[in-house]
């Protein structure tokens, strides 16, 4: 019996892999980044089967609206060669495809033994009322405390890093310094000078 | 309902094209660092499909630390990235080997 | 679980980082209000917080063992140690660093945050319980660190490393996390007492644990810079200025040390016979690697990255012993082992000046006729890193194959031990130099007093607990014993 | 002296001074470092002489003393002496007071270092000796390497790093390997690192040989048994003269008591397995290094050789299991210790006049230094064996020995008679003998007084042991036929 | 007084006299050293007569000094064993040390190194003195190195003198080669026995033989344990006593100074060879094999180094390869049994080869030391002292009656013949042609040298030492003539007793032989009288004769038959290509093998290939992983993702199993 939500589920899972293939294969980064925000889109698509509501709109909101946007930012921001970049570009392929292969078939047939086809039944529904939202706000700010401070401190980190490291007082910015225009005196700038008088030939 | 090995055969594959990225993508740092946030969201498919499959919420928890992480490591990223830049007038990473041997 | 209630007894056992954070936001804060000539008001600022809390995590030693914060944060006997090892290794590097910050303007208040931040991760690492704190604590550190490698942002050099750093940095933490999550799978619990019970008790998916420790250990491999997880070593360590070298291979270290304890001994001895097999294969390739390598190389800070390795492999000896023998090993081996680094990358820092960063080996030549006090403590340095007795590091040695000795793994000692032959041969090149060589006239030193007394104090220390190793080891002991 | 821990006295006292010269030492005016020092070396016999006097001829160990040091591994700050290990610890500190003599007028480049070196090495190789923790034992070993090192690189010849270099790593792996047994035997008694607790231990018989080989790496380095031996001509012909006095003289008996010490009671069936590779080797060191000893054209190179060849009879007498051979092995190392230390200080007395080591830069020196000619024949002789000087004790007792085991064996040792002359006395004719060679052989003094001082007390020493070798003999036996009798006893558990 | 007393009277006196000229002479000058080592053996001289006359007595001391050394179930001492054989080597050696002390005082007169050669020369005399009154072979040994030694430093007493240092050099090492068997055989003897005192070892000896202990030094071959004991203490005395084929040393040690070659290298050192035989006798009588051994070696020694002093134009050599050949005659006479034969013409020997070399001497001082003997002639008149004790030496030496040369060799060609030892024809043929030679050899001497034609150069050499020889002074006669009475007289007065007498009873064995040539021994002048009807007797006149027709009647001729003869005068001269081949073969050989092992063995495969090679290996492989390190981050992630690749299959193909 094919039901809906295994339908959506290869839907979402084909539409993954192959935006996921596109970022990689794609010659333009700004392309990739949009491939990739297609990829994140179906992931979360694909969270909202597994009740996992919350976390589906964070990675839309985060990821695409934040993360992503930065990316774009910053290929746009640096003027990048993309021929350069593409050079020898299929030549990786053996290799990668090589190793790609073999490690997708290790994992695949690991998991695959693993768990066959059981592992279905055990999951109910969520009961009616149940929020996610709700119940991850619950444990975040009560058993997850110590962890939500710590995150804190990593975005704090973030910011400083961030800033330390792209924020430059350059030489040429017109930039006014108001104390010592304040500080201005006439001593300062006004500089009397007595030219002599030249004697007329 | 999904088998709980369909998730977590998509998760492996995600990771197995992040990592095909990377050996692909060897010049671009920026579809390099894309490739990584490839496997990520593998490792939050996993959690996210285990939290449900465990019916515990942690896994879920997790992965909202991980999205958070993952933001900062951006921002920090791209900025070591802005500030590289500026040194060499280049991401291509066969330009990054002053350090090597 | 809905029913968490906090009191200040729950917080109190992580009262040095509750301290730790409040005070690096008021260092944050005041180094704003500062101009740049006051900076060395930040400096000593950063130094009392460090210093301080490492005062308040002392007085916490001994205290009997406390899980807090719903089993993500644990103090016993070891994480205390290790945090009061924590705090002084980065406030003793910093004392060190300061003269050659000074020199190329780098001791910024943001320097220095970034440094006390990373030095919180490190001590939520040490105290994680929980694969979700092991994660933040390892994330908050290393953030830090690829921004303070990056930092001294017009060189070419340092960003280079920065980018390296944090790209293979990502990639291992997407491997970690992609472990994790399988050991999540298969034990259900992200929580690391609860994760044990499940192996222990049979209640876990032994081929899916696997699979997720394999990933599991490379993550940490690459952390503690163990072949062939190391690569990003030697270039970072290379590139970044030395301070920043001994930020990020100093401290770190010992926060790797508690990773490995927290997740492999405490969460998944259940699966050691596993582990170790990996392990095996890291020591031996670590050791081989890193003296090999290390051979070669006409930089010391790059050669002292490739030590680096090979003495993560011998501290590898050590715990895939996975006995309590071994944990205490390893982790004496591990506190030596950051002592020797602060000692070797100082002596690099003592004889920098500006414009010269002394990371040559031949800027080490004949040291012995310009100062013979700091050629001892190098001579002494280098020995230790050899593992020669009278000093600490002779020790670290025997305790680390004496461990995997009793393991069984006789051949791995052997071939140990033969490494380290090799790796003799190039420590010996630096005191080679020093005594036997004429000097090039590039030595002048210059630093500051705290740098020379530190200098001096690791060589005195070393020498001391190569005479008297018991009571440190006896402490380790304890800290394992009470750990497990 | 009862109740004086003399041990440790032979051991802190050089090192104590050591430190002092240190601290003490100015380049500019080494003469305070410099009687420092005599004062401490001199000061380091004379804590030793009760271990003589007082010495009770049976097999246990003396002097001992037992002080609790690393409880996490059970390693015990135990000492102690046997007739094995004193006459070595007096050797050592008679030798370390000689070269303090020596370096005076020698030595002028830093000279508190080099002075502290000796007398803190000297420490060490007395705590060698009188270890009866392995690990204790293995500090003290390792540690003496560092100053060595130091010794032969900075005040040694040209190809000095060399040399310092190959010696080091030579004997560091040597030595790492024996650490590894020494944990092994650990585990195997259950946490002891007690040297007598691996006596008495029952070890399977693989897993003694492996325990064997580990341990005869690090001794055949030291001794240094043929083929790894190359290390030695290198360090002597680039150490200075009082490195290679203490070289010659003491360090390479390290490697003949370890073998005394751990190969043969811990390891006795093993022992007995390998004797023909022991042998082998030992002979191949008499008859090979021999002929190589032959055409050397540096003098300290050939008569570090001749050590080799020597050390071959030492390990010679200790691995054909009578009483001969440990008897003359021993007899052998205490001789050689003389002996070498002596045709070492002579050679450094004419080094030090014409900077020259090549035999072929002399000639004739007898015309202009006939004291020092008649000392250098003397030593030279006894070099050779003969009779009367304390070189053919040993060589004597071990072919006795050894004609009891095999005759070709002995037959091949005997070679050394003909070997040892002839390389020996070549030598000496080529630089003692002839016509005055060269300007710089004429311009020659003769010895002076401080150098007479130590040339008279070696040759007093080697006189007086070759006529009467037999309180010697007596301090050392019983701890010897104990041992023989321990090594003749299976330790195969089962 | 005690035997005890005179005993270390005697063997002490000369070492303190060594020692006070030795450390004391070159303050206290020439005089004092003279005087007081002479003083000093003349003391252990005396005392040896003593103890002559008192062992003769019927006294025996077989006494422990001290104890050398002890061990597991053996100790080793220095002791004195004074019997008659003993106390016989003793007077010997005191004697003509003594005369060869008196006789240095002239010799060496204006040598610089005067006081040292007192020194020496006394220290000889000790170290003799030890080895004959040793009561064990540790001791034994002692005093045979201990003379090598002296040997050693004697001969090479002008030591500026490139022959003279490569002498005794080539002195040394050949002695070690004898000493080597010589040490090997007292390791048997100790490991047989496990004692070294000769009283023990002789007492067991026998049941040893007995019991045909054995011992198969190459697998399968047993030999038995007393004949190589025995051999290998032999092959200890061809070196000492320079018997075939380590009989090389003994020519070139003439570069040492006259004296010590009369003293050391005539009469006694090389016979300490055939005293340390005799001295074994009860060994070796219960080997016939070794016996058989020593006396092929002692007949070839004999007559082929006889043959060689007939080319030779060095006066000092010829007396030296004569005393071969007489050391060959005592060889053979030990080897035939007849040990006290040996002993006997030891002591004639002793006595009349001490007169040919200081004669030699005499003669050497004074034709300017000038060795030649072409270059001498005529000298009969012009050194008449010298000129009668050489020919009495020369006579005792050739075998003519009634010099004591004839008695002893004599007796030995009679016990070759009468012997059983295996090879004792052999031995028989060559000791009476040999006699024939050395009487032909003698004459040549001293027709040469004394008869004939003036061929010396008279004008002044430039050095202030020139005229016509004169006799020496008195201190060189005195000794000749005190030397020459023995020569003539002793063997005569002591044949009786030495050889058919009971004084050797007791010290060595009686043979076979000997009770065979008792049986037929009728007084000495029997003897003579007997001896006008042997082979022997007529071959050493017809020797003479020969010497008399070539060098005096026609002078002419030996160059005519050296012409003849060439290969055979090559030969000769060559001294049968023995130094060639050895310093070929044997020094060059292990000079060859030497660099081969230093320069192939040490420094290419030990050093080049596995220390070197090992650190260039290591190099290598740290320069071809560094390159791994190629500075790309995308190797880098390579690497980290094969690594977790590899571990990930090694634990995939673990787990696929389940």
């Amino acid at each position: 019996m094919i039901n809906v939500t295994l339908v959506l589920f290869y839907a979402f899972g084909a539409t993954l892999l192959g935006s996921g293939l596109a970022v990689i294969l794609v010659r333009n980064p700004v392309h990739a980044a949009l491939w990739l925000v297609l990829a994140f889109v179906q992931a979360s698509g694909l969270w909202l089967l597994l009740h996992a509501e919350f976390l589906a709109i964070t990675l839309v909101l985060v990821y695409v609206g934040a993360v992503m946007v930065l990316f774009l930012f910053v290929v746009m921001m640096l003027d990048i060669n993309l021929d350069k970049l593409r050079e020898g570009f299929w030549g990786n392929l053996p290799l990668a495809a090589g190793v790609g292969l073999l490690m997708a078939g290790e994992m695949v047939v690991l998991l695959w033994r693993s768990f066959g086809a059981e592992r279905i039944a055990t999951v109910a529904s969520p009961p009616a009322g149940y929020s996610n939202t709700r119940a991850l706000g619950q444990v975040l700010y009560t058993d997850y405390v110590f962890a939500f401070e710590i995150a804190a401190v990593i975005l704090l980190v973030a910011i400083v890093a961030a800033i330390a490291l792209t924020l430059r007082h350059r030489k040429e910015t017109k930039y006014q310094d108001p104390r010592t225009q304040l500080a201005a005196t006439k001593a300062g700038r006004l500089k009397i000078v007595n030219v002599p008088s030249e004697e007329r030939q | 309902m999904i088998p709980l090995s369909h998730f977590l055969v998509l998760g492996a594959l995600l990771f197995a094209i992040g990592v095909v990225g990377i050996f692909m993508n060897r010049k671009n740092l920026i579809v390099l660092l894309m490739a990584i946030e490839l496997m990520l969201l593998a490792v939050n498919m996993n959690f996210v499909v285990f939290a449900h499959f465990l019916g515990d919420l942690s896994g879920q928890v997790f992965v909202f630390f991980i999205l958070t992480v993952a933001a900062a490591e951006s921002a920090i990223g791209l900025a070591i990235l802005v500030a590289l830049f500026r040194n060499l007038r280049s991401i291509n990473v066969d330009d990054l080997r002053s350090l090597h041997g | 679980m809905n029913t968490a209630t906090f009191s200040l007894a729950t917080l109190a056992p992580a009262m040095p980082e509750i301290v730790l954070a409040i005070l690096v936001c008021v260092l944050l804060i005041v180094d704003a209000w500062l101009k740049p000539s006051e900076r060395h008001i930040s400096y000593w600022l950063a130094i009392v917080v460090l210093v301080g809390t490492a005062v308040l995590a002392a007085t916490t030693l001994g205290r009997p063992t406390v899980v807090t914060f719903q089993g993500l944060f644990v103090a016993d006997l070891m994480s205390q140690l290790l945090k009061v090892a924590t705090l002084l290794t980065v406030a003793a590097t910093l004392m060190l660093g300061r003269s050659y910050l000074e020199a190329r303007g780098l001791l910024s208040g943001e320097f220095l945050c970034l440094a006390i931040f990373g030095t919180l991760g490190m001590m939520v690492m040490i105290s994680a319980q929980h694969f979700l704190t092991l994660y933040l604590g390892l994330e908050l550190m290393a953030l830090s660190q690829y921004a303070i490698v990056a930092l001294q942002r017009d060189s070419a050099r340092a960003t280079e490393a920065g980018m390296k750093y944090f790209v293979l940095g990502a990639l291992s933490s997407g491997l970690l996390l992609y472990g994790m999550s399988m050991i999540y799978g298969a034990t259900g619990s992200l929580e690391l007492t609860r994760v044990a019970y499940a192996i222990e008790h049979g209640q876990s998916h032994a081929m899916l644990g696997v699979f997720g420790l394999v990933f599991v250990v490379a993550g940490i491999a690459f952390k503690l810079g163990a072949a062939p997880f190391h690569m990003w070593i030697p270039d970072v360590y290379h590139g970044a200025a030395t301070p920043a070298t001994l930020l990020v291979g100093g401290a770190p270290k010992i926060a790797a040390f508690a990773f490995i304890m927290r997740l492999l001994a405490n969460g998944l001895q259940g699966m050691s016979g596993d582990w170790q097999q990996m392990l095996v294969v890291l020591a031996v390739a670590s050791m081989a690697v890193g003296n090999i390598v290390a051979i070669a190389q006409t930089n010391l800070k790059r050669m002292l990255a490739y030590s680096t390795i090979s003495h993560m492999g011998f501290l590898l000896l050590g715990i895939l012993a996975a006995t309590n023998s071994g944990y205490s090993s390893a982790m004496f081996y591990m506190l030596v082992y950051v002592l020797m680094t602060l000692g070797s990358f100082g002596m690099i820092l003592l004889l920098s000046r500006a414009g010269f960063e002394a990371e040559d080996i031949d800027d080490f030549r004949g040291l012995n006729d310009k100062s013979k006090w700091y050629a001892f403590v190098m001579l002494v340095i280098m020995f230790s890193l050899t593992g020669l007795p009278p000093t600490a590091g002779f020790f670290a040695k025997l305790a680390v194959l004496e461990a995997a000795l009793e393991a069984g793994y006789t051949w791995l000692v052997v071939v140990a031990v033969l490494l380290s032959v090799v790796g003799a041969f190039y420590y010996l090149r630096i005191v080679r130099l020093m005594y036997m060589e004429a000097p090039g006239g590039e030595i002048t030193i210059e630093p500051r007093a705290e740098t020379r007394w530190i200098l001096s104090a690791i060589a005195v220390v070393t020498l001391a607990l190569g005479v008297m190793p018991s009571w440190l080891m006896d402490l380790c002991v304890r800290a394992i014993t009470a750990s497990m | 002296m009862p109740g004086m821990p003399i041990l440790s006295l032979t051991i802190w006292v050089p090192i104590a001074f050591g430190v002092a010269v240190l601290a003490i030492g100015r380049d500019a005016s080494p003469a305070p470092a410099r009687w420092t020092a005599l004062a401490g070396s001199v000061l380091g016999f004379l804590v030793c002489i009760p271990l003589w006097t007082g010495f009770q001829p049976v097999a246990t160990m003396q002097f001992t003393e037992m002080a609790p040091w690393i409880a996490r591994f059970n390693v015990n700050y135990h000492l102690g002496v046997d007739g094995i290990a004193m006459p070595l610890i007096l050797l050592n500190s008679l030798m370390t007071v000689l070269v303090v003599i020596a370096h005076w007028e020698v030595i002028t480049d830093k000279v508190s270092q080099y002075l502290a070196a000796f007398l803190i090495m000297s420490g060490l190789i007395n705590g060698v000796f009188a270890a009866l923790d392995a690990i204790l034992f293995y500090v003290f070993f390792e540690a003496m390497l560092i100053p060595m090192f130091l010794i032969i690189g900075v005040w040694g010849g040209p190809n000095r790093v060399y040399a310092a270099v190959k010696f080091f790593l030579y004997t560091l792996l040597g030595s790492l390997l024996m650490l590894a047994a020494f944990i092994y035997l650990y585990n195997a008694t259950n946490g002891s690192f007690e040297i007598l607790d691996f006596h008495r231990l029952q070890i399977p018989m693989t897993a003694q040989v492996l325990i064997f080989l580990a341990m005869f790496m690090s001794f055949a380095v030291k001794v240094p048994m043929w083929p790894v031996h190359t290390w030695l001509p290198d360090a002597h012909v680039e150490a200075p003269t009082g490195g290679s006095v203490i070289l010659a003289a003491i360090t390479l008996k390290i490697g003949g008591y370890g073998f005394l010490r751990f190969n043969l009671p811990i390891a006795p069936d093993a022992a007995h397995l390998l004797d023909g590779f022991m042998i082998t080797l030992s002979l191949v060191a008499v008859v090979y290094i021999g002929l190589v000893a032959l055409v050397q054209a540096d003098m300290k190179k050939l008569i570090a050789y001749s050590s080799i060849s020597h050390m071959g009879f030492v390990t010679l007498g200790f691995f054909i299991f009578n009483a001969d051979g440990l008897l003359g092995g021993m007899m052998q190392m205490v001789s050689h210790g003389f002996i070498s230390a002596a045709m070492f200080l002579c050679v450094g007395v004419l080094y030090d006049r014409v900077h020259s080591r090549s035999i072929a830069d002399y000639g004739g020196v007898a015309n202009r230094m006939p004291v020092f000619a008649a000392f250098f024949v003397l030593f030279a002789m006894a070099n050779s064996g003969l009779p009367g000087t304390s070189g053919f004790i040993g060589e004597f007792l071990v072919i006795l020995g050894t004609l009891k085991v095999s005759f070709w064996y002995a037959f091949l040792a005997a070679t050394t008679l003909i070997f040892g002359a002839a390389y020996t006395l070549w030598m000496v004719k080529r630089v003692i003998y002839g016509e005055v060679a060269n300007e710089q052989v004429a311009a020659l003094q003769d010895v002076d007084r401080r150098e007479l001082v130590f040339l008279v007390l070696l040759a007093v020493a080697v006189m007086a042991m070759g006529i009467y070798p037999k309180p010697l003999a007596d301090a050392m036996n019983p701890t010897l036929l104990e041992l023989l009798r321990h090594v003749m006893q299976s330790k195969v558990a089962g | 007084m005690d035997l005890m007393i005179l005993s270390c009277i005697a063997a002490f006196a000369p070492l303190a006299g060594a020692i006070l000229a030795g450390f004391l002479g070159w303050k206290l000058g020439r005089a004092f050293a003279h005087s007081v080592t002479i003083a000093s053996v003349a003391i252990s001289f005396v005392a040896s007569a003593a103890a002559l006359w008192m062992v003769g007595g019927g006294a025996r001391l077989d006494a422990e000094l001290y104890t050398w050394l002890a061990g597991d179930g053996f100790r080793l001492q220095v002791g004195f064993l004074v019997d008659r054989l003993t106390v016989t080597m003793m007077c010997v050696v005191t004697f003509v040390s003594l005369m060869v002390h008196i006789y240095t005082i002239g010799y060496m007169a204006d040598d610089p190194g005067y006081q040292r050669f007192f020194s020496y020369i006394s220290l000889f005399t000790f170290a003799m003195m030890m080895l004959v009154m040793a009561n064990n072979f540790l001791q034994l040994f002692f005093g045979w190195e201990a003379v090598g030694l002296v040997s050693y430093l004697l001969i090479g007493f002008w030591y500026t003198r490139p022959t003279a240092i490569y002498a005794n050099l080539k002195a040394f090492l050949v002695n070690r080669v004898g000493d080597f068997g010589f040490l090997l055989g007292i390791g048997f003897v100790f490991a047989l026995f496990g004692t070294l005192d000769y009283g023990a070892v002789f007492a067991e000896a026998p049941r040893f033989a007995v019991a045909g202990a054995s011992v198969e030094l190459i697998p399968g071959l047993p030999w038995s344990l007393t004949s190589i004991i025995c051999i290998c203490l032999f092959i200890g005395a061809m070196g000492k006593s320079a018997q075939f084929p380590l009989h090389v040393w003994l020519p070139d040690s003439m570069e040492g100074p006259t004296p010590i070659s009369a003293l050391i290298h005539a009469a006694t050192m090389v016979t300490a060879g055939i005293f340390m035989v005799a001295r074994m006798s009860p060994l070796f009588e219960l080997s016939p094999a070794a016996l058989s051994f020593v006396i092929v070696i002692g007949a070839i020694t004999m007559f082929f180094m006889a043959l060689v002093a007939l080319v030779q134009y060095d006066i000092k050599r010829v007396v030296a390869y004569s005393t071969l050949s007489q050391l060959g005659y005592m060889t053979v006479a030990l080897g035939a049994g007849a040990y006290s034969a040996g002993i006997f013409h030891l002591m004639t020997h002793a006595f009349f080869k001490a007169v040919l070399f200081l004669g030699a001497g005499s003669v050497i001082i004074a034709m300017h030391h000038e060795q030649d003997m072409r270059r001498m002639g005529g000298l009969r008149k012009y050194m008449p002292i010298t000129y009668w004790t050489v020919l009495i030496g020369a006579l005792a030496n050739a075998g003519i009656p009634p010099f004591s040369g004839f008695f002893s060799k004599e007796s030995i060609v009679e016990a070759a013949l009468v012997s059983h030892t295996p090879g004792h024809m052999f031995a028989y043929v060559l000791a009476v042609a040999g006699v024939f030679v050395s009487g032909l050899y003698s004459f040549r001497l001293v027709f040469f040298a004394f008869h004939g034609k003036e061929r010396f150069d008279l004008h002044d050499d430039g050095h202030g030492h020139g005229g016509a020889p004169h006799e020496s002074p008195w201190v060189v006669t005195l000794p000749l003539v005190l030397l020459a009475i023995p020569s003539v007289f002793i063997g005569g007065l002591t044949i009786a007793p030495m050889l058919y007498g009971d004084w050797f009873n007791g010290a060595i064995a009686k043979t076979a032989t000997m009770e065979h040539m008792a049986g037929e021994f009728h007084g000495a002048l029997g003897m003579m009288a007997h001896a006008l009807t042997t082979l022997p007797f007529w071959c050493a006149v017809a020797g003479v004769a020969l010497a008399w027709f070539l060098y005096i009647r026609r002078p002419d001729l030996p160059a005519v038959i050296k012409a003849r003869c060439g290969v055979l005068a090559t030969i000769l001269e060559r001294k049968y290509g023995f130094d060639e081949f050895n310093d070929w073969f044997f020094a060059g050989g292990a000079r060859r093998v030497g660099m081969g092992l230093a320069k192939w063995g040490d420094r290419t495969i030990i050093d080049g290939i596995m220390v070197n090679g090992t650190a260039r290996l290591i190099g290598w492989f740290a320069g071809a992983a560094r390159r791994m390190q190629t500075g790309f981050i995308y190797h880098y992630a390579f690497t980290m993702i094969l690594g977790v690749l590899a571990i990930l299959t090694w634990f995939w193909l673990q787990l696929a199993r389940f």
